[in-house]
């Protein structure tokens, strides 16, 4: 089934002038992982934020599940299914990674008149906390303060929150940034598996990961997209070559 | 008498701690920090006076809901505005706010210019004819004190231990993350915001209830200021931190400005009190509730705190 | 002679945890260090005891023969280590020109070789863009500016923690280009870098972290040869 | 022995008005050998830093902590009131030695508060005739905006109009701002005959040397509430040259009593000049006096002290007065003008002129 | 209302900018640039205020006197003060929550407030103009103007130029722009971060005295001066920016037109409109006119 989850038509962003994505279209597809590269400032932050609502577009419109999401809060679209996670990571610090997870998923069970009951004790959020710790393989570190992991952790911890909120559409910035060998391997099969349930959008440089997960790529400079499509056309594109990946070594 | 004086002392420090806890709900909570919360406290204040009738005391029942939500009407039009702003930007508007309150009390004559006005008579719960609860007396005044500042408290103990509350430490921590997991935390804050001025309404109209005597001043930045230091100094992270702050403060205060402890610098007060904050500031890096900590902390190996990155 | 930096069973906490565990590690003039080790092993946190970003809790450091466990960070910068660190590190409020120009000084002993105009021909993009502010640059110019930067100071020794971090393969590969005709200059260099393949290829000597102690020390060239202890230590 | 509160601003914009008022309120026990009716007395100071809103805790450390007899202050207005308010719920006898706010002796006025000052009222309105008296026939007000400035004008406005005068426009400033270059800019536009103000304190200092240097003195005359000059004179310097203003008090009164007076104070506290506070201060301990005589020093007989108080004819430096109903002094208003550091007397603007404390039902 | 007057009113209002200005530069400066709340930067207007006052008898004994003397004498003491200062309170609080910096400024105001009260007295007390400056201009048939205030609003523009260049143009500028973005990275360019913020933060405190000197002449010096001025200030460097030294200049001019024509027009309100001013910019900028950088 190719069962479009998120898709995006023509979307501007400028920053004073500077235009920083340049009518940039694509889809996101369910059981794919879309992965979507370029240069350095070509706006694959950007487009992430637009996408999840973080920066409003200046043109174009974002489409959640065939409905048309363009002038909802972030919020709104999180609630409907859309999750993201940071470049820089944007974590709990003060709080357990179970505590980060549980703070994450009791945003589908928001209830504000409940306001005497525990948060502790909400067991929808505890559950899907405690999924979302298993699949990021965190279990290990589930009682220790956020603040205290190390770099590498705390980027899987990013991804777990993320998943707690139980999105149907994952945007994920640079997940791999300062991972080493080992947790890249682990973030990729844990990519690949979350890959039938979600529609996934990977923004990343480090291109032997890439080819390894992605089922399709677009590749962004100064903006724009300059190709889209298979890995192994958009590897063998000349025009890629010279703007982004550089002669292979 | 003596005893009337070390009650109403009681009943001060326990107003302000419903006043400091309020704000606690905003800086501990949510990390917003507010130097305009006298606006809500005066406004309380004010609204007690004016609504209590002149030859005989107002009913608590008419009252406490009258002054909370003034408090909570002005928290809101004010919070959804200021609540655009971040940081000390939002110190800021909501500094100019609680001025623009201050000088329509001390400009205009709704109530009594800036000389202030009387509340003639404390205060009773009644319905209808029969008189639930009187706080006349000293005694019981302190009681009903004691009372609105335990509800206050639990009340804040509950609410910080929900799911709200949970959310309030997720915003106060990283209001990015929480609005990519679906907060609207616009939201969460108006209503923290209006909560907290609500609840220093609360205090508002026992300040007014205690001396019966209302002027603009309680709504000026520097009673904004006071309340603030309160809640810093006993420490933001925890709710008797802000009541710790309340007592130490006044304490403070009280003491140095005592002829009996401090004989001729008693009229230097500023001077004694201004270098023990200045000593407390240096000595004590988490508030007044960090000194256990800090004293563990003496006991094992002195090591390096982390750094801030 | 005695090395340029030395290191002597260097101990470092945050707070309650113990990060460096007795690190001991010298950098002889001139000579190409790199060091590898997984995640949060305290390879920054090495790095940024000596320049005394994070104090010492035991253990001496040395700096040409000077004692500097417990000097401020400007004072190391000052006898000759420059540090390129995570993040880079780049003033976003001052343009490209002033972010050169504010660090610009000669080195200890007087040599002012790395002048304003060497670095901006090293570094030909950033002469493109003297007039854009810090914020306005892409990774990649970032990361040169904050290369740049570090050479403005005219150091003896170049501290590159992470330098190719979110950057474009394309811009990564101009960064080791870079990296390599520094070195040839006979500055001394301290890598990080999570491409362990070209930290090898571009240092004399790595040292391996774990858990806060060094546990391999071995000349580059040998060090690649061992497949299992990379795989032990990196897992790759 | 008699227990004395003073709650004074010993801190702040005020505090050298309360250190005047406590000397002189010692000066007079110190004449009489250190004891009123025979009793010692005890004094208990708090500094009430002119803060309204600490005003009600202020007053309950002297009536509950220290249980004073006798509460004396303050200054300040705002806190007045408050200090009104305590008094009257605990039933101790107050003397305000400064705070001129009318209600006081107006809506609020009670058996057990005196005042051996005056209220805001009273100054002011002494200058209306002697403005129409000097021919002016317009004139523009200026004050802050707070109670005490719309009082003092109020008074002003009355006479003045009553007397064929016009006031043409009140401007007004938030209080305590001291950027009065608009306002002045804007009586130039206006041209009156006449400027009439209630400034004090640093505010006044200002005042007169910014209307001094605008130009306007020359062709539009200021008058003033007496408070404008005083203690404020070295300050101003050549700039209040010449000002008209009217008090309660005058330098070169030049009677025996205010002679004797100026003499032992300047002996007691060579630093300070005798000014007015002082002799308000001076007073309030004259007013006690007359009422513990009466009761023999017995402090509990309040009803006995306090008549005998509000009966009294108090020998002042300014000249005998006593009080009216409400508790506010009957009595003389000067004319006075600003020669050197001094505020010359330039004789009687309204003799015995009492407030018509408008409220009051005593 | 008449074109004559309506021109001198707006000198007004830029006179009264401009000397909001100088005062809430310093301010707008360690605010900025070391993020410290200085709720005492009026404390060290006062401060500059009553060192005019009291020095000037000295100064005109030993060093045969001078305005200007006195004005400089008053800067460099004062920066001496905040050089010191900064070491003694406020070097070991950064790594601490901001909150505490603003705690330790209030004790430091009280501090200073009470100090001065034992060293000079709470007298008020006016600082004569200086002869060369007393003169004034005819404006109009009744007004004059005072040369002296012209004289004020130069100084405050030439501060404003030399600071404006002093951080754009200069190293010293740059490190201390560079400082207030990144602390750490500063040091480890061999730039000692400590003594930079010192000089900061006495610059701060220079200037707050330089205002307070030479406003001394016309605004007399009382006790409490130092806090009427320090929230209009703080209205000011907010408006403007924070850290932003052109931010703060047109904000000040903002304030000082709006609060004369509100006077003038609106004066039962008047006290309110700076707030409103104030509010209505962070609504539509909720970062002021300038951001910093
Ligand atoms: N808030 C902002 N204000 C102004 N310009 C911005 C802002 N955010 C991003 N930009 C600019 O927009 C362009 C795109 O930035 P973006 O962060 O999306 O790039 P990117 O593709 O994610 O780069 P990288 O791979 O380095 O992370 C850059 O030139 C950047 O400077
Ligand atoms: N500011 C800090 N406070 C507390 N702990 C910290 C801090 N910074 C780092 N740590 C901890 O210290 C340990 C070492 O961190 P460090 O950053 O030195 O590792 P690293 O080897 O550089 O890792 P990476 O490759 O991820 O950068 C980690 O466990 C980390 O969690
Ligand atoms: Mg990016
Ligand atoms: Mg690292």
């Amino acid at each position: 089934m190719s069962d479009v989850l998120l898709s995006a038509k023509n979307i501007t962003r400028r920053f004073h002038g500077l235009v920083a994505i340049d009518g940039v279209s694509l889809t996101l597809t369910r059981g794919t992982v879309h992965a979507v590269i370029g240069t350095n400032g070509a706006g694959k932050s950007t487009l992430v934020s637009v996408l999840a609502g973080e920066l409003a577009p200046n043109e174009g419109a974002i489409f959640l599940h065939q409905q048309e999401v363009t002038s909802w809060s972030q919020p709104r679209r999180a609630r409907a299914g859309l999750g993201r996670s940071y470049q820089r990571t944007t974590i709990f610090p003060s709080l357990t990674v179970h505590e980060n997870c549980r703070i994450a998923a009791q945003a589908n069970r928001q209830q504000f008149w409940n306001w005497s009951s525990p948060a502790r004790n909400c067991r929808y959020s505890n559950d899907a906390a405690d999924q979302a710790i298993q699949l990021a393989g965190l279990e290990s570190d589930s009682r220790h303060t956020a603040g205290m992991l190390s770099h590498g952790r705390k980027r899987q911890l990013e991804i777990a929150m993320s998943l707690a909120t139980h999105p149907q559409v994952l945007l994920l910035d640079e997940p791999l940034a300062g991972m080493g060998p080992e947790e890249t391997e682990r973030m990729l099969s844990l990519l690949a598996s979350l890959k039938n349930e979600h529609a996934i959008l990977l923004v990343e440089h480090d291109m032997d990961a890439v080819f390894k997960v992605a089922d399709e790529i677009t590749v962004m400079v100064n903006g724009r997209v300059i190709a889209q499509g298979e890995p192994q056309a958009i590897r063998s594109n000349p025009d890629v070559q010279t703007a982004y990946l550089g002669e292979d070594e | 008498m003596l005893g009337d004086y070390y009650i109403s002392l009681v009943i001060k420090i326990m107003i302000f701690a419903i006043f400091a806890l309020s704000l606690q709900l905003l800086v501990g909570g949510v990390g917003l920090v507010s130097l305009g919360h006298a606006a809500f406290f005066g406004i309380a204040a004010y609204v007690t006076t004016l609504l209590s009738p002149e030859s005989g005391p107002g009913n608590l029942l008419i009252l406490l809901p009258a002054a909370m939500c003034c408090a909570l009407i002005y928290a809101l039009v004010t919070g959804a505005l200021a609540l655009r702003t971040k940081g000390v930007y939002f110190i800021m508007v909501t500094l100019a706010f609680s001025q623009m309150a201050y000088y329509v009390f001390h400009d205009t004559d709704i109530g009594g210019g800036s000389d202030g006005i009387y509340l003639y008579f404390r205060p009773e719960l009644r319905l209808g004819d029969m008189v639930l609860l009187n706080i006349d007396s000293p005694y019981s005044f302190y009681l009903f004190t004691l009372g609105c500042l335990l509800i206050t408290w639990i009340f804040l103990a509950v609410l910080m231990r929900s799911r709200f509350g949970a959310a309030l430490t997720g915003i106060r921590v990283n209001e990015q993350r929480m609005r990519s997991a679906g907060y609207s935390t616009f939201n969460y804050k108006l209503v923290a915001y209006t909560l907290a001025g609500a609840l220093a309404g609360i205090s508002g109209l026992l300040y007014a209830a205690k001396d019966g005597f209302v002027n603009p001043e309680l709504l000026a930045w520097e009673q904004s200021g006071l309340v603030l230091l309160m809640v810093i100094l006993g420490g933001s992270t925890r709710l008797w931190g802000a009541v710790l702050g309340a007592a130490g403060l006044t304490l403070l205060q009280e003491a140095f400005q005592s002829q009996a402890l401090f004989g001729d610098w008693s009229s230097h007060w500023h001077l004694t009190f201004g270098l023990s904050i200045i000593a407390l500031v240096a000595l004590m890096p988490n508030g007044l509730i960090g000194i256990s900590a800090q004293w563990r902390n003496r006991r094992s190996a002195a090591r390096p705190a982390p750094s801030q990155g | 002679m005695k090395p340029f930096v030395q290191a002597q069973s260097l101990h470092a906490h945050y707070g309650e945890s113990h990060v460096l565990q007795g690190v001991s590690l010298d950098i002889g003039t001139g000579e190409s260090i790199g060091l590898l080790g997984r995640n949060g092993m305290g390879k920054s946190t090495l790095i940024r005891t000596i320049m005394g970003h994070v104090p010492a809790s035991s253990g001496t450091l040395s700096i040409r023969g000077k004692d500097c466990t417990r000097a401020a960070p400007y004072q190391v910068a000052r006898l000759g280590v420059a540090y390129v660190p995570e993040g880079r590190g780049i003033f976003p409020n001052l343009n490209v020109r002033e972010n050169l120009q504010v660090a610009a000084r000669p080195s200890f002993d007087g040599r002012n070789d790395w002048t304003y105009q060497r670095v901006l021909q090293t570094f030909p993009r950033l002469a493109e863009r003297l007039e854009h502010g810090g914020q306005q640059l892409s990774g990649g110019e970032q990361q040169m500016l904050a290369i740049g930067r570090a050479l403005m100071t005219n150091p003896d020794v170049l501290i590159l923690d992470e330098a190719t971090e979110g950057l474009a393969p394309l811009i990564i590969a101009e960064i080791w280009r870079i990296i390599a005709s520094v070195r040839t200059t006979g500055m001394s260099t301290l890598i990080v870098d999570r491409n362990y393949r070209k930290v090898l290829a571009h240092t004399d000597r790595c040292v391996v972290m774990e858990k806060g102690c060094l546990v391999e020390n071995q000349p580059s060239a040998e060090l690649a040869g061992q497949p299992e202890l990379l795989m032990r230590y990196l897992g790759v | 022995s008699v227990k004395v509160g003073f709650m004074l601003p010993y801190s702040g914009t005020y505090a050298a008005l309360g250190q005047a008022i406590e000397n002189g309120f010692k000066l007079y026990v110190q004449e009489q050998g250190g004891k009123l009716a025979g009793q010692e007395l005890e004094y208990f100071q708090v500094d009430d830093e002119s803060n309204p809103s600490k005003a009600p805790d202020n007053a309950n450390r002297l009536i509950k902590r220290d249980q004073v007899d006798i509460l004396v202050g303050t200054v300040h207005s705002g806190v007045a009131m408050a200090l009104a308010k305590a008094a009257k719920d605990s039933d101790t006898t107050l003397i305000i030695p400064n705070a001129g706010a009318d209600s006081i002796t107006g809506p609020l006025c009670s058996k057990n508060i005196f005042r051996t000052s005056f209220s805001n009222w009273q100054p002011s309105y002494a200058m209306g005739p002697v403005a129409v008296e000097k021919g002016y026939k317009t004139a523009v007000t200026i004050t802050w905006n707070y109670a005490a400035g719309k009082e003092a004008i109020a008074g002003f406005k009355e006479s003045f109009e009553k007397q064929g005068g016009k006031v043409i426009k009140e401007l007004t400033l938030p209080f305590p701002n001291v950027e009065f270059q608009p306002l002045l800019t804007e009586v130039a536009s206006l041209k009156p005959d006449a400027v009439f103000t209630f400034f004090a304190g640093g505010g006044a200092v200002k005042f007169v040397q910014d209307y001094a240097a605008s130009g306007l003195g020359k062709s539009v005359a200021l008058l003033s509430s007496g408070f404008m000059t005083d203690g404020t004179l070295k300050a101003q310097g050549e700039a209040a040259q010449g000002l008209f203003t009217t008090l309660h008090y005058a330098d070169g009164l030049d009677t025996p009593r205010d002679n004797a007076f100026r003499a032992n104070y300047s002996k007691a506290y060579p630093a300070m000049q005798p000014d007015v506070y002082a002799v308000q201060g001076y007073d309030a301990a004259q007013l006690l006096a007359a009422g513990l005589k009466a009761v023999n020093g017995d402090v509990s007989k309040k009803a006995d002290m306090r008549g005998a108080m509000s009966a009294a004819t108090i020998d002042s430096p300014r000249g005998p007065f006593t009080l009216s109903k409400a508790g506010n002094p009957i009595q003389d208003i000067y004319l006075r003008q600003v020669k050197g550091e001094q505020n010359l007397t330039q004789g009687v603007a309204i003799k015995a002129l009492a407030d018509p404390a408008r409220g009051c039902r005593l | 209302m008449d074109p004559a007057i309506f021109l001198i009113q707006c000198l007004n209002a830029v006179q009264y900018g401009l000397l909001l200005f100088l005062v809430a530069s310093g301010l707008t400066l360690i605010f900025g640039i070391m993020g410290i709340i200085n709720l005492a930067h009026g404390s060290f207007y006062m401060i500059g205020a009553y060192m005019a006052f009291a020095l000037e008898p000295l100064i005109a004994q030993y060093l045969g006197g001078g305005f200007l003397v006195t004005v400089l004498f008053c800067v460099l003491a004062a920066a001496i003060l905040g050089y010191f200062l900064e070491w003694a309170f406020f070097s070991f609080l950064y790594h601490r929550d901001h909150l505490q910096q603003v705690l330790m400024t209030y004790g430091l105001i009280l501090v200073f407030e009470e100090l001065r009260s034992i060293a000079v007295g709470n007298d008020v007390h006016g600082v004569p103009v200086p002869s060369w400056l007393a003169g004034s201009l005819a404006l109009g048939d009744v007004m004059t103007y005072p040369i002296y205030r012209l004289f004020i609003s130069a100084i405050c523009l030439l501060v404003a130029g030399l600071l404006y260049w002093v951080l754009a143009r200069t190293r010293l500028g740059m490190m201390i722009r560079a400082g207030a973005s990144n602390r750490e990275m500063i040091s480890s360019l061999g730039i000692d971060i400590n003594r930079l913020y010192r000089i900061v933060f006495a610059i701060g405190v220079a200037l707050a005295a330089l205002a307070g000197a030479i406003a001394a002449p016309v605004s007399s010096v009382y006790p409490g001066m130092g806090n009427s001025v320090l929230i209009i200030c703080f209205v000011v460097v907010v408006i403007g920016g924070i850290g932003s030294i052109k931010g703060a200049f047109l904000a000040a001019m903002l304030v000082g037109f709006v609060d004369t024509f509100g006077q003038v027009f609106f004066p039962g309100i008047a006290g309110v409109l700076v707030y409103v001013l104030m509010a209505a910019i962070l609504l539509f900028k909720p970062e002021g006119l300038f951001r910093q950088g």
